[in-house]
């Protein structure tokens, strides 16, 4: 059975800089895998290769044993790839039920059919109305999107990502920027949405990292300098050099 | 949503109960339809003023058949389409005859809209006289009844440049070059087809149609026609195109003579100046230094009357136009533009260039045409400057009359009078 | 020879007349986003001005006198104007240059009338400067290409070796570092929108007596600068100048060839009439097409190369 | 809870499009001079085509600068399509000849639009903006197809008369129109509500999020310039019944600039804005000029002010109200509007006899000298007199609107307080 997600010898620069320097990753189905690493250490970029928003310099990604490298990212969305973003980024003038229900509108095959009344569409409104309620936002369901609170906007994040139903989830620090509690209800609600799907993540706050992933790749100055379960990389003695030591001793305080 | 609507049209309703029976009763109502906002707005204006002084006269003499002529002005943004609607608003307020004559677009349009109108609703006929738009399909295939003339067409003023350009042995090459549209290209096909014919031994060097109205530097224009070697230039250009042609040749050296319909058209002397002293030439119906009293008494009238404007007096068509109107319900004692209509056809008219008659097949005003050369003015055969320039315009030749008659294709229906 | 000698010269003092307004375009584009519709209505009132002044107190005065005023009257424009509708968007900073474009014509006609003024070369620089074989060639260009030369040499300088400069070239390429750098952005803009308005009033100066100085005259060069400034490309003053002469060049050379499609048919022994299909379209020359390449060039590149000649990034 | 889709026609729709019918029907039989018949026919097609302006602009965010050209080659098309039914050379009925402007502009969508939708932003805007001057140079080029500078004319009166209607007197022609009209109008919002319709919405807040669920922008893009274009198309095909005349300004780009400026002051956040803009634009332009010559520096104006001060466009003023309506509050802001209204009639009091002093020095003085009347008080405009009272006016309104604009902003609040108290109740 082929890896959900693969990287082979991925490599990025920018001009000269090199930013992704050959990282080579598996990632098995319905696995939680985290991405952790220091600031600068291509993560985002790494997130950006992936769903194609940035093309390759040079490598091949696998998705479900197909290449997808240089793909467009719809089209890479539409084989079942999707991400969220650090920096919220939905639609702001749009309200919280209409966001997820773009979303959803793809994978249920509605596509760019202009004959067709979104409103009459009761699959869709059935997907987009349980979809809003899994992501709590049920009283906010016809608030516009741009005047949500910052926990909202990154619930909504979540919700846009997952509707389409792909089976690769992205998120990109998912909890950034978020309160104790917030952060809580933020992993419980990443770990109800993403049941029986591939997750990988980007994350700062070691708590989520051990709390939720399976496996931990740790990337330091564009390479993979370890991949394990979370005991493995705690007692890595290079990941602790490297950057876990200093960050892991704060956070426990 | 649909308050809106009411709320709009509430508004609309207002401003229209406000907006009609402005015009007055027991007069004769002259509609003048011009561009008279926009870029264009100048040359509307000077028009504006002409039938103004016109009418004045008239009016001081008593008016026609007991009546004062009033002159209400529309605005047509000199767009063809805004001039039919204009056009409907004058049928509206009960307006029977109107004057325009800048731009043939407007004026084909309008006459189109006339045809329909007059035999759609016939008791509400309008008579159109059109003072300027020179496009000759106005009194040939396109023609209509009711449109009238005052102003010599582009064939006939080719015919009338031509002539004179044949008898002038020293040209052997000539350069068109005219603005890329309808009647820039008429000029290259009149020019081409009249001066080949006249005068087999001259050579066309050079045929340019360019954009109209976008060329901000004609140096490259003249470097071509330097290089053709030509010594006169045929160009139907107006505005700046012709303003920049003739400072680009100066520049350039180019010794080269410029036959030109506007020349002298509103605004372009002062641009020309000194660079078009000797070499600039133009055919128009009329021009300040005709000579005769009359003209000069005319002339001095129209400054006098009008003291701040820079513009000249220029229109005698507008002239002849109100003065056969008058003279055509005088002697049918009506105002039933039918009747007028037919007492105008043949009619002559004694106009300060000459005798001048209404030719009855097609509706055009056949009267003299001069050729004329942009000089300085000095106070004798170049009496009075253009725009208060210092520069005027000196006849070279005169066309008579019968001598710019052209073949008509025109069959209008004539209604019973 | 002598017309390929004489059209050179003249493109090239077209091309750098063009890039004096776009200059002050790409500025203003690049670093603050507003593509500003009434840029050529500054190059008008710098013409207006400059015939006004002129008339009063003579050329060389109202050669430094109407750049200033222009200049002037865009720094209100940025402090009153757009910066208010700021918050709105670019669309609605577009729309607002959009408007002045067209409320400065109407003022332009009533105070100065509709028909062109009488703004002359000076006297003293009213003759031809030498010959090229029969061409003469007249000094008041020779003029034209001094001061935009000098202009390219003083912008230079002003770009490279000012700290306002330095940071003016900092934000073409990286239009949000500015701000993280803690400078005055508003003053920053008004100053880019004040210059790039002194620019275009310039060659109102230069450009209004050496052609003609009218109301129609802002919206003829108008559409053309945004070509230059499209075609070299956003964030390049480099590519604003070589967009400007080659887009000069273009439209002063293609006057010279009368060939059409019909010339080619013929050399390829296709026959053809004034009956066949698209004769219309056939018989068009070169020359005749002129004004519309630069259009067309525009659109290829923009299909090819979204980034413009020597742009750095796009939109 | 199974989802219920709602009804396509519930009371609440039925009425505003009942209403909206009934409004186009009744119209001429209030207003039935012709020219108001023909301002309302303008309206009409205007409404079509600032909607599909819209459907650029305001649905998917793209500005365009040549919009015209679809307008102008579905008039185009449709005149010499016209014009060969009159001729006998091809049988359609003329009721339906805006099908044939549809499918030209939709043929011209299909081909401009692969080149433009590449692009979005300021980049889409230029590349829109040269496609306009390129067709615009060409219509002078080619006279054959565009007539030269006179256009092609047509007469809309061909075939034998069906049920009496010959489309000759114009208020047949205003039918047809507002038919058409009222057909586009629904389309037009009911293709809001499809998922092509609401991706567009998605593409314009953000074109790289709907690339992660699975849109391609481009596509969206393109596909919603080709439906514009041919609703832009049928506009064209109705114009060029109305005026049997169709000519080459109707591709040029102050054709474009107009759609944009009524999308714009109409509103471009709402369906329903650009149509206020259509109709008051129209009446500006065609009204407005017959009272005054000064029409186009007035309008700048306007447009300028609606800018500065309500970008959002009158639909935007309209339902700022919305929330204050559905507490009833709407009447405790009625007596400072009341007196912001005074304040601003005062002012623009001032401003008008000013403008139009200038204008009477300026360009009409030559003909009927300084003496004019304004508000239907005679003065000389040559007099000292006037100018300082009408500054006068003009500082004094501007005083007031200033200190209106406060007991506005005071009224507004207080309203805002008890929106506020009864959402959170």
């Amino acid at each position: 059975m082929p890896a959900a997600l693969e990287l082979k010898a991925v490599h990025k620069s920018f001009g000269k800089t090199a930013i992704i320097n050959g990282v080579d990753l598996a990632i098995e189905k319905g696995e939680r895998h985290a991405v952790i690493g220091p600031n600068g250490a291509g993560k985002s970029t790494l997130f950006n290769l992936i769903s194609g928003r940035f093309p390759l310099s040079t490598g091949n990604i696998l998705l479900d044993g197909q290449d997808i490298t240089g793909l467009a990212p719809n089209e890479i969305n539409r084989r079942g790839l999707a991400r969220s973003f650090q920096i919220t980024n939905i639609f702001a003038k749009l309200s919280v039920y209409e966001n997820i229900r773009c979303a959803v509108m793809w994978s249920m095959g509605y596509r760019y059919s202009f004959w067709k009344r979104v409103a009459g569409l009761r699959d869709v409104a059935d997907r987009a109305q349980s979809i809003v309620d899994m992501i709590n936002l049920g009283r906010r369901r016809d608030t516009l999107a741009g005047v949500l609170s910052y926990a909202e906007l990154r619930a909504l994040e979540i919700g846009v990502t997952i509707a389409g139903g792909a089976n690769v989830i992205l998120l990109d620090e998912p909890t950034a920027g978020m309160s104790n509690t917030e952060t809580a209800d933020a992993v419980a609600l990443i770990r109800n949405v993403t049941q029986g799907k591939t997750l990988v993540m980007v994350e700062h706050d070691m708590s989520v990292v051990f709390g939720l992933a399976d496996r931990i790749s740790v990337l330091v100055y564009g390479q993979v300098i370890a991949t394990g379960t979370p005991e493995e990389i705690r007692s890595n003695k290079a990941v602790q050099e490297a950057y876990l030591g200093t960050e892991a001793t704060e956070e426990s305080e | 949503m649909i308050g809106q609507y009411i709320r709009g049209s509430a508004i609309a309703a207002a401003l229209f109960a406000v907006g009609m029976g402005a015009a007055s009763a027991n007069t004769v109502k002259i509609a003048y339809l011009e561009g008279l906002s926009g870029p264009f707005a100048n040359v509307g204006e000077v028009g504006l003023r002409h039938l103004q002084f016109a009418a004045d006269r008239i009016n001081a003499k008593g008016g026609v058949l007991g009546q004062k002529i009033e002159v209400i002005p529309f605005d047509t943004k000199t767009s063809p389409q805004e001039a039919q609607l204009v056009f409907k608003q004058l049928v509206d307020q009960g307006i029977r005859y109107m004057m325009q004559g800048n731009g043939s677009a407007v004026a084909i349009a309008l006459s189109e809209a006339l045809g329909k109108h007059n035999s759609r609703e016939p008791e509400k006929t309008v008579l159109y006289m059109n003072y300027g738009a020179v496009d000759p399909s106005l009194t040939n295939d396109k023609c209509n009844f009711y449109h009238f003339r005052f102003d010599a067409d582009v064939d006939m003023k080719m015919q009338a440049l031509t002539t004179y350009m044949a008898q002038q042995k020293d040209i052997t090459k000539v350069y068109l070059i005219n603005q890329d549209y309808a009647f820039g290209q008429s000029v290259a096909k009149a020019g081409r087809a009249m001066l080949t014919k006249k005068r087999p031994d001259i050579q066309i060097v050079g045929d340019d149609l360019h954009p109209l109205g976008k060329i901000k530097d004609f140096a490259p224009y003249v470097a071509k026609i330097k290089a053709s070697g030509a010594d006169a230039v045929i160009s139907g250009n107006w505005g700046n195109d012709i303003a920049l042609l003739i400072k680009a040749a100066k520049d350039a050296g180019l010794k080269a003579k410029f036959y030109t319909y506007y020349a002298g058209g509103l605004g372009t002397p002062p641009v020309i100046g000194e660079a078009g002293v000797g070499n600039l030439k133009q055919v128009t119906v009329f021009h300040s230094n005709i000579g005769g009293s009359g003209a000069a008494a005319e002339v001095e009238a129209y400054r006098k009357r009008f003291p701040d404007s820079k513009d000249d007096f220029y229109w005698t068509t507008i002239m002849t136009a109100v003065d056969m109107l008058t003279r055509a319900m005088e002697q049918t004692k009506s105002t039933d533009p039918t009747k007028v209509a037919l007492a105008m056809e043949n009619m002559k008219a004694t106009q300060v260039t000459g005798e001048a008659y209404m030719r009855p097949e097609n509706h055009q005003l056949v009267q003299p045409i001069f050729v004329s050369t942009f000089s300085k003015a000095n106070g004798k055969d170049v009496k009075f400057d253009v725009e208060r320039t210092g520069f005027g315009f000196q006849t070279d030749a005169r066309i008579e009359a019968k001598d710019t008659v052209l073949p008509t294709t025109c069959k209008f229906q004539r209604p019973k009078g | 020879m002598e017309f390929f000698l004489v059209t050179l010269l003249n493109s090239l003092s077209y091309g750098l007349l063009l890039f004096m307004l776009s200059s002050g375009l790409t500025l203003i584009f690049s670093m603050m986003g507003v593509l500003n519709f009434a840029h050529a209505s500054f190059y008008m009132l710098g013409a207006y001005f400059a015939f006004q002044t002129s008339q009063a107190i003579g050329f060389w005065p109202a050669l430094v006198v109407a750049p200033i005023a222009v200049a002037a009257l865009g720094a209100i424009t940025e402090r009153y104007g757009l910066r208010t509708v700021h918050k709105y968007g670019h669309v609605a900073e577009l729309l607002f240059t959009f408007g002045l474009a067209y409320i400065i014509e109407e003022i332009v006609h009533l105070i100065w009338g509709r028909a062109p003024v009488e703004y002359k070369i000076p006297a003293v620089l009213d003759f031809s400067a030498f010959s090229i074989f029969s061409t003469q060639y007249p000094a008041y260009r020779v003029f034209m290409m001094l001061v935009s030369v000098g202009m390219l040499i003083a912008l230079y300088f002003a770009l490279t070796r000012t700290r306002i400069g330095l940071i003016i070239q900092a934000s073409l390429t990286h239009p949000d570092m500015v701000e993280s750098l803690g400078h005055n952005v508003p003053r920053v803009f008004m100053t880019v929108f004040a210059g790039g308005a002194a620019l275009a009033g310039l060659a109102g100066v230069i450009g209004g007596n050496a052609f003609v100085t009218e109301p129609g005259m802002a919206a003829s060069v108008g559409t053309i600068v945004f070509v230059v400034v499209v075609f070299g490309g956003m964030g390049s003053l480099a590519g604003a100048f070589v967009a400007s002469l080659v887009i000069g060049a273009v439209q002063t050379f293609s006057v010279g060839f009368d060939y059409s499609l019909l010339n080619l048919f013929a050399l390829l022994g296709i026959e053809t009439s004034a009956d066949s299909a698209w004769y219309d379209l056939w018989k068009v020359t070169i020359s005749q097409a002129g004004p519309v390449l630069p259009y067309i060039l525009m659109v290829l590149m923009l299909i090819f190369r979204p980034k413009g000649l020597m742009g750095t990034r796009e939109g | 809870m199974a989802y219920q889709p709602p009804p396509l026609i519930h009371r609440k729709r039925l009425l505003t499009w009942g209403l909206t019918a009934a409004v186009l029907i009744v119209m001429p039989l209030i207003f039935k001079q012709s020219f108001a018949l023909s301002m309302m026919s303008q309206m009409g097609i205007a409404i079509i085509f600032a909607l599909s302006y819209n459907m650029l602009l305001g649905q998917t965010g793209m500005l365009s600068f040549g919009h015209a050209v679809y307008f102008g080659l579905g008039a185009f098309f449709s005149v010499h399509a016209l014009n060969a039914v009159g001729a006998g050379n091809f049988h359609w009925p003329v009721t339906l000849l805006p099908l044939i402007g549809g499918v030209a502009g939709l043929f011209f969508g299909v081909i401009f639009g692969y080149v433009t939708t590449k692009h979005s932003g300021t980049p889409f805007a230029m590349i829109s903006l040269g496609i306009a001057e390129m067709v615009a140079a060409c219509s002078l080029m080619f006279p054959t197809f565009f007539g030269g500078e006179g256009g092609i004319s047509t007469d809309r009166v061909v075939g034998n008369a069906v049920m009496g209607i010959t489309f000759g007197p114009s208020i047949q022609v205003y039918y047809l129109i507002a038919g058409w009209c009222f057909v586009c109008m629904v389309a037009m919002y009911a293709l809001t509500q499809t998922p092509l319709g609401r991706m567009a919405n998605a593409v314009r807040d953000n074109a790289e999020r709907a690339r992660f669920v699975g849109y391609n922008p481009t596509h969206v893009r393109y596909m919603m310039l080709m439906l514009s274009s041919f609703f832009a198309g049928i506009a064209g095909a109705l114009a060029a019944i109305n005026y049997e005349l169709v000519t080459a300004e109707n591709v040029g780009v102050v054709a474009s600039g107009n759609v944009l400026l009524m999308s714009f002051i109409g509103g471009i956040g709402h369906f329903f804005g650009p149509i206020i803009g259509a109709m008051l634009v129209t009446f500006i332009q065609s009204a407005l000029s017959n009272y005054t010559l000064a029409w186009l520096l007035y309008f700048g104006l306007f447009f300028l002010v609606m800018i500065l001060f309500a970008p959002g466009g009158i639909a935007s003023l309209i339902t700022l109200h919305k929330p204050a309506w559905e507490v009833a509050q709407v009447r405790k802001l009625v007596p400072s509007y009341i007196v912001a209204g005074l304040a601003g009639a005062v002012l623009l009091v001032g401003v008008i006899s000013l403008i139009e002093m200038i204008y009477q020095v300026e360009t009409k003085a030559e003909q009927s000298g300084t003496e004019m009347s304004l508000f239907g008080i005679g003065f000389d405009a040559a007099t000292v007199m006037p100018w300082v009272v009408s500054v006068c006016i003009l500082f004094v309104g501007a005083l007031l609107l200033w200190m209106a604009s406060r007991y506005v902003r005071s009224s507004w609040t207080q309203v805002a307080a008890v929106i506020n108290a009864r959402r959170s109740a």
